[in-house]
């Protein structure tokens, strides 16, 4: 196994956490010029395998080769040197600094003075992004950026320094679909230069539609490597969950009910420009739009969370106050935002806190919280949506990804609910826990809530809405029905 | 398009210009109500002495600005100003030579921002704690080794008593002259080489900073010792006006520089800031102060008016950054 | 709402700024500057008191300025005041050593310089009282009550200021008096209380629950004086078996507490109010270039409750201070210690 | 792994789990060797004066301990303790009623604390520097309002009682403390508001999106607050027996210092009344300690600030084992 197009291969490496055994001897090869798929659930080692390429984390045992030779990475600094770069999921840049200055973070490009010399440092990033085919003003603050914007950014980082090997962890999860098609353009011109790519992601259609050869991790081992050609969908769903997942979208609700949130002329001072639609009950509404198009803000518009300057609510007929969360809360309605830490959760409070902390109300006599009652609850809804946790307890801080964001529907789900609006609420989490969220949605239409849906991944929009409305420039510029709605028809509205 | 080049300038000098708007129109308005209230304030007299008074924070303010541009904080340096003056005046007594006995008052300074330093960097202490501490840690100090009995300067060094006193050409006070050689060369520091960026880095996301292989702990820690080894510089100049090394020196100080370069807009968060801003927080209190005490306004009116002025000063800027 | 509010503080702000510039406007021949320590405090209160008496009698224009407690900011001041151009200028000095820097700055701007309260190394002249012999007479008159009336032994807690000279020379100078009429009289417990009622209050009940036999309460000040008089009190021990002596007569406090007739017995008063007279005196004597003595003295005198009417009276809560007697006090020429 | 653990290791690990663990020790520790150095320290009498003098700083320290909870701050109670002690005196000199007196001192404590909550929530103010401007605006208006200490005219039993009375052999304002203590104990750990406090700090989008409406309830800790910290004015003006403008100086920092000491979190979320409760003794103690064992008085300041830092430190260390505990 050691013909000269490895560059990179890591033998017998094991990783152990207090507790948990996060690494268990895994192997992995990377070739130059390839484009390696590495996949599997949560929990299954890939964030590990991908810290310890980084020199974030520490190997316990096993060896890496680099070109041949054997390499020991003490900090981020050495795989930087050594040509390792890595464009973490959440985002390493600095906001308060300049696109330039984030692309030449580790070195910046200086005088003989030892000043920084600016010109050279905004030209070579103008190249550099340029090669990348991304029109962006290099002294822009980066703060003032897209997610998007800020993901090609990363990237263009990787190549200020000649990296020759290039790991992505879930790039793509933040970004819509045609961000998505340019972004791999970009990590084919990367192949074309002979970088050895690791393309971590949960979603299996890029791995098929990008990559050569396809590695699966399971409870940190590997459990597969195969050359894209020689498998199939299933084949590496089943190696990941090591069970066979049946349907992705389940639907046993049906049939729509009465209106229950009318929403006219909705509009900010910064995105909306005066959205209107209804939501009926029993009803699944899914809100497509690509980054910008203003998904997000209409949600926090509707719950209150930003300020309104124009517009009305109608909950079942009440007009409801704009701007007041308090307000929109207690009505009825709910709201799953995309930032799950940011804006979801309490780390510092248990699980069961969490959970109650929209419905505690419910549990108080004397404004004192019978805590028997609220952990009865808890424990019912633990159960119910199958959340690993060892006690109520628990800081939700410890949880992993997927059952903090079941700690977060919970919350949702114990309050009696007219309303209830889920953005991105599969985003970064495994196939098998996106299944179960996606027939937790289906359950909250068949109880008869209002439910909308905002996404940026297509299948979801196609798998779990009954009406679709796509969103651009802060207006509705579409509305499909379930059953004429197509990928392309969808695109075409949410382009113009 | 326009909101693009105002990108390209607040990027190309770190300087969220806008951000000082608010509180030049206070500094300006103020001076109006000074010039227009007593005849006195408005004279190279008077604006030559206010110039002075004001250098002895704004250098400690540069010091404490890195700190928290790099998200930490010291609230010892006012103790510090009393402890470090102590080397300072004993060695000047004991050889007679100004220069003699600068080296040990630095070496203290330094030595002080180590601890903090270490303290926060290495044992991991929130800074706020740990310079707390300190606080009074050091303040107890200068109180047991000068059993409270300061030490007054007998070397009877002209050059000593000049450094606090003295006036270059009999307008520009020396101590404005090194105070404004100091805000050069740090906002320079901070705009234009790898270390002030960094510092910016290191305090805007830390975890992105050691992901790309910078040591925040070593920038940190180096920040720490800038901090004090420029409130020693402060020290001294103020020990030089006292002509003696006093346990009481430097009490409350450090609330003065906080709030000043606060209001100055350099966030307690960090990542943010600049000493334009700390700068003209700094001159705000100064002329207040001056402006004020001219006016023979009393001291509970002062400090009245100070709190609302801030206030004042603060909200506008909240409010300004808001619809911006 | 913010609206309000921020209109409510931008009218503070002009209202004050407006009623103060009648103080700025005003201008006559001979000013005279004044850089106070700590102008919230009674002692300067009073002081201002008498400076402003004496100032309008001989219609000279008073400036005030007050450090409060900062050192930086008196040296600022007096700064301020040169460049004003007063003609006199007169500081009471936050810590002496630290007033060293404006008596040279005075000096080179050759304008006559008054300090008040503590001596100042190269200073012209000082006014101010002798601490030591003022703690000294109250330390007398406090043996003779304690020998009369509480059977002779006296144990002694004393809450001092050890931040400033003048504080410790006070209660050195109670204790050598108190001795000469009680020469076996120990100080049980010497506390300091910063000069603050609150602070003093505190130590001195710690200092009680160590040992709470004492008879003879002392302060350099009179807030520290009354703040062990009510940790006394709490301490649940008997107002009948103790002596209590302050030392200033700041403000009403030691009236107040004598007219009760409780444990309050000796006043070592230091006439505030004169302490200002004598300074406006001695500036017009440095403005006519007058020789001048380098400790001009003001009176101090121990007080008990039958004697303080005759140098104050007290109309609900404006004291006020009785020249003639006053003036009339003989007066140490120089101090017995500095 | 508790089952495979040994008794030694549950032991520790109970005590890691433990949240006061390392202030106990140090509180434990302390009072042995100053009763080492002097019985007395440890004599009844002397834990009575402990906990009266310690009672105004725990009762402000209540509040403190709330609004840090809360993620925000309040430098403004030394100068509000004046403040309210100049005007409780003074009005019951003119009114000649303790209660009236009373009132309007803590009525001045809530209204401080509505406007620090309007400055902070409503112009958006940072709270740290707010709270400092209005510890100026507050200093400087006791003295506008009175210049002179406010000297006891009326002579009233009551008011002596307030601060230096007994119910039975239990000083009043350990009385006070004890109630307020337990009052708000259930109020933090068991009500709503409690948890809504917690979440505030934790998470202020979390919050808001949960239908807590975070600006009133800033609003209402800091009028709690500012309340508190007038009582503790009451109680000291009593026991001054007159109402002193320059009191109060630094009692912000004592407070505050003692709940960090207690473990509450600067930035919010975290925190608990019993670590407060022995973070204040624990300082107050050093204090007392050095009084009674005749020691400089200025090693009150300096052991203050070790103990600061080493007990933060070594709770540090505590809670990073406690997360490994946990996570296994």
């Amino acid at each position: 196994m050691n013909d000269k197009d490895v560059i990179l291969e890591v033998r017998k490496i094991s990783k152990e956490f207090p507790g948990v055994k996060a690494l268990n001897g895994v192997d992995l090869t990377l070739r130059r010029g390839e484009i390696q798929a590495l996949v599997g659930e949560n929990g299954a080692g890939k964030s590990t395998l991908i810290k310890i390429l980084a020199g974030v984390y520490r190997k316990d045992a096993g060896e890496i080769l680099f070109e041949g030779t054997p390499l020991e990475l003490h900090s981020a600094h050495d795989s930087l040197q050594r040509g390792i770069k890595v464009v973490f999921q959440e985002l390493t840049l600095v906001p308060q600094l300049s696109v330039a200055e984030n692309v030449f973070l580790e070195s910046f490009p200086l005088k003989r003075s030892g000043a920084i010399d600016w010109r050279t440092l905004n030209r070579r990033t103008q190249e550099i992004l340029a090669s990348i085919s991304l029109d962006l003003n290099p002294t822009r603050k980066v703060s003032s950026l897209t997610i998007s914007q800020q993901q090609m950014v990363e990237i263009a980082r990787a190549l200020s320094h000649e990296a020759k090997v290039v790991i992505m962890d879930e790039p793509t999860s933040a970004l819509t679909p045609n961000e998505i098609r340019s972004l791999f353009e970009v990590i084919r011109r990367l192949k074309s230069l002979g970088i050895g790519i690791l393309h971590v992601t949960h979603k299996l259609e890029e791995v098929f539609e990008l990559c050569d050869r396809v590695t699966v991790f399971r409870d940190g081992q590997l459990v597969s490597s195969r050359p894209v050609p020689e498998t199939n969908t299933n084949a590496v769903v089943t190696d990941m969950v090591g069970r066979s997942i049946t349907t992705l979208f389940p639907r046993t609700h049906s049939g729509r009910g009465q209106p229950v949130l009318r929403v006219r002329g909705l509009a900010t001072d910064k995105k909306l420009k005066g959205v209107s639609f209804e939501v009926h009950a029993g009803e699944v509404v899914g809100i497509f739009g690509l980054l910008g198009a203003g998904r997000t803000e209409l949600a926090k518009a509707i719950f209150g969370l930003d300020p309104v300057i124009g517009g009305e609510l109608e909950l079942r007929g009440r007009r409801l106050r704009l701007g007041s969360t308090s307000h929109s809360a207690h009505a009825g309605l709910g709201l799953l935002t995309e930032d799950r830490k940011g804006e979801g959760l309490v780390l510092q409070m248990s699980v069961a806190q969490n959970m109650t902390l929209p419905s505690v109300r419910e549990f108080a006599r004397f404004g004192l919280i019978r805590s028997k009652a609220e952990n009865a609850r808890s424990q019912e809804y633990v159960q119910r949506l199958a959340i690993k946790t060892p006690s109520l307890r628990h800081k939700v801080e410890y949880l992993s990804g997927g059952n903090q964001q079941k700690v977060l529907l919970a919350r949702w789900l114990m309050k009696k609910l007219e309303v209830i609006i889920l953005d991105e609420p599969t985003r970064g989490i495994d196939v098998g826990a996106k299944a179960e969220i996606h027939k937790l949605i289906d359950e909250l239409a068949m109880a008869g809530l209002a439910v909308i849906v905002l996404t940026s991944e297509m299948p979801e929009l196609l798998g779990v809405s009954d009406r679709i409305l796509v969103m651009s420039g802060g207006r509705i510029t579409g509305e499909f029905g379930r059953e004429e709605a197509t990928q392309e028809k969808v695109l075409a509205a949410a382009i113009a | 398009m326009s909101s693009n080049v105002l990108n390209r300038r607040s990027a190309r000098f770190s300087l969220s210009r806008f951000g000082e708007l608010g509180l030049l129109a206070v500094l300006v308005a103020l001076f109006l109500v000074f010039t227009f209230s007593s005849k006195y304030f408005f004279t190279p007299k008077n604006l030559s002495n206010v110039l002075g008074q004001i250098s002895i924070t704004m250098i400690a303010a540069v010091g404490l600005s890195l700190l928290l541009i790099c998200g930490e904080v010291d609230l010892s340096i006012g103790s510090l100003q009393a402890v470090a003056a102590l080397p300072l005046v004993l060695v000047m007594n004991a050889t007679g030579s100004f220069w003699l006995g600068v080296i040990p008052a630095l070496a203290v300074g330094a030595l002080i921002g180590v601890i903090n330093g270490l303290l926060v960097t290495r044992l991991k202490i929130n800074s706020l704690i740990v310079t707390l501490g300190m606080y009074y840690l050091l303040r107890g100090f200068v109180y047991l080794v000068t059993g409270k009995v300061p030490i007054s300067d007998r070397s009877g060094k002209d050059l000593f008593f000049m450094v606090g006193n003295g006036k270059l050409f009999r307008f520009l006070p020396y101590m404005a002259l090194l105070m404004i050689v100091i805000v050069v060369v740090f906002m320079y520091v901070l705009r234009h080489t790898t270390y002030g960026r960094r510092l910016y880095a290191i305090g805007g996301s830390p975890e992105v900073a050691r992901a790309v292989g910078i040591n925040p702990e070593r920038l940190k820690l180096s920040a720490f010792i800038l901090c004090s080894l420029l409130s020693t510089v402060s020290a001294i100049l103020l020990a030089s006006r006292l002509s003696s090394a006093n346990h009481m020196a430097g009490q409350g100080f450090e609330f003065q520089v906080v709030a000043a370069i606060v209001l100055g807009g350099v966030s307690l968060a960090g990542g943010v800031g600049n000493l334009l801003g700390a700068l003209i927080g700094v001159l705000i209190f100064g002329l207040i102060q001056n402006g004020l005490s001219l006016m023979n306004v009393g001291t509970q009116y002062q400090m009245l008016i100070t709190g609302a002025i801030i206030i004042l000063a603060v909200a506008v800027d909240e409010l300004k950054k808001r619809h911006a | 709402m913010k609206k309000c509010l921020t209109i409510l503080l931008v009218v503070l702000l002009l209202v004050v700024f407006t009623t103060t510039l009648a103080f700025a406007q005003a201008k006559k021949p001979k000013r005279v500057g004044w850089v106070g320590n700590y102008m919230m405090h009674e002692w300067y209160q009073s002081l201002q008191k008498g400076m402003k008496a004496r100032a309008a009698e001989l219609g000279i224009e008073l400036e005030v300025a007050d450090a409060n407690l900062d050192m930086a900011k008196q040296v600022a001041f007096a700064e301020d005041f040169m460049a004003k151009g007063v003609d006199v200028l007169i500081i009471s000095p936050v810590q002496q050593e630290g007033a060293e820097g404006i008596v040279k700055r005075a000096k080179a701007e050759g304008i006559p310089l008054i300090i008040e309260a503590s001596a100042v190394k190269g200073m012209t002249t000082l006014v101010a009282i002798c601490d030591y012999d003022c703690g000294y007479k109250g330390g007398v008159a406090t043996g003779k009550y304690v020998k009369a009336k509480l059977g002779g032994k006296a144990r002694i807690l004393a809450v001092d200021l050890p931040a400033l000279r003048p504080c410790i020379l006070r209660v050195d100078g109670f204790y050598d008096g108190i001795r000469t009429i009680i020469p076996d009289a120990v100080m049980v417990h010497r506390i300091d209380g910063q000069g603050l009622k609150d602070k003093a209050l505190q130590v001195a009940t710690d200092a009680l629950t160590k040992d709470p036999n004492v008879n003879v309460l002392y302060g350099c000040n009179d807030d520290s004086a009354l703040g062990a008089l009510q940790a006394y009190k709490a301490a649940g021990l008997d107002t009948k078996k103790v002596a209590v002596c302050g030392t200033g007569g700041e403000g009403n406090a030691f009236i107040v507490a004598m007219k009760e007739g409780g444990p309050y017995v000796v006043e070592a008063a230091m006439f505030p109010e004169a302490v200002g007279y004598e300074c406006i005196n001695m500036a017009v004597k440095l403005f006519n270039k007058e020789k001048v003595p380098e400790h001009w003295v003001t009176p101090t005198l121990a007080l008990t409750p039958s004697t303080w009417n005759k140098y104050y009276s007290l109309a609900g809560e404006v004291r006020t201070i009785n020249w003639k007697a006053v003036n009339a006090i003989k007066r140490e020429s120089k101090c017995s210690k500095y | 792994m508790a089952n495979t653990a040994t008794r030694g290791q549950t032991i520790t690990r109970a005590l890691i789990l433990f949240n006061e663990l390392i202030l106990v020790l140090v509180l434990v520790l302390l009072s042995i060797l100053i009763s080492i150095g002097n019985p007395k320290f440890i004599s009844f009498a002397n834990v009575l004066n402990i906990l009266r003098d310690s009672s105004m700083a725990v009762i402000a320290g209540i509040g403190m301990t709330m609004l840090l909870i809360s993620g925000e701050v309040d430098l403004s109670i030394g100068s509000l303790v004046a403040f309210v002690g100049v005007v409780t005196m003074d009005v019951i000199n003119k009114t000649q009623s303790t209660a009236l007196g009373v009132l309007a001192g803590l009525a001045l404590g809530s209204l401080t604390g509505l406007v620090n909550g309007l400055v902070r929530t409503k112009l958006k103010v940072n709270s740290l520097i707010g709270t400092i401007a209005m510890m100026m605006i507050l200093r400087g208006g006791v003295y506008i309002y009175r210049i002179a200490a406010v000297q006891n005219y009326h002579l009233k039993r009551a008011f002596f009682e307030i601060g230096n009375g007994y119910v039975g052999f239990l000083p009043i304002p350990i009385l006070l403390m004890a109630i307020l203590y337990l009052v708000f104990l259930v109020v933090i750990n068991k009500s709503l508001a409690g948890r809504y406090l917690y979440a505030t700090g934790g998470n202020p989008t979390a919050a808001r999106i949960s239908g807590i409406n975070v600006d009133r309830l800033k609003i209402l800790t800091f009028i709690v607050s500012s309340t508190l910290a007038a009582m503790a004015g009451v109680i000291l003006v009593s026991r001054m027996n007159s109402g002193q403008p320059n009191s109060g100086q630094g009692f912000e920092l004592e407070v505050i210092s003692g709940v960090i000491l207690g473990g509450t979190s600067l930035s919010g979320g975290e925190g608990t009344l019993i670590g407060t409760l022995i973070g204040i003794i624990i300082l107050r103690i050093i204090n007392n300690g050095i009084i009674i064992l005749g020691w400089n008085q200025d090693l009150q300041i300096v052991v203050s600030g070790l103990v600061l830092i080493v007990a933060v430190y070594l709770d540090n260390r505590r809670k990073i084992a406690r997360a490994k505990i946990i996570t296994t």
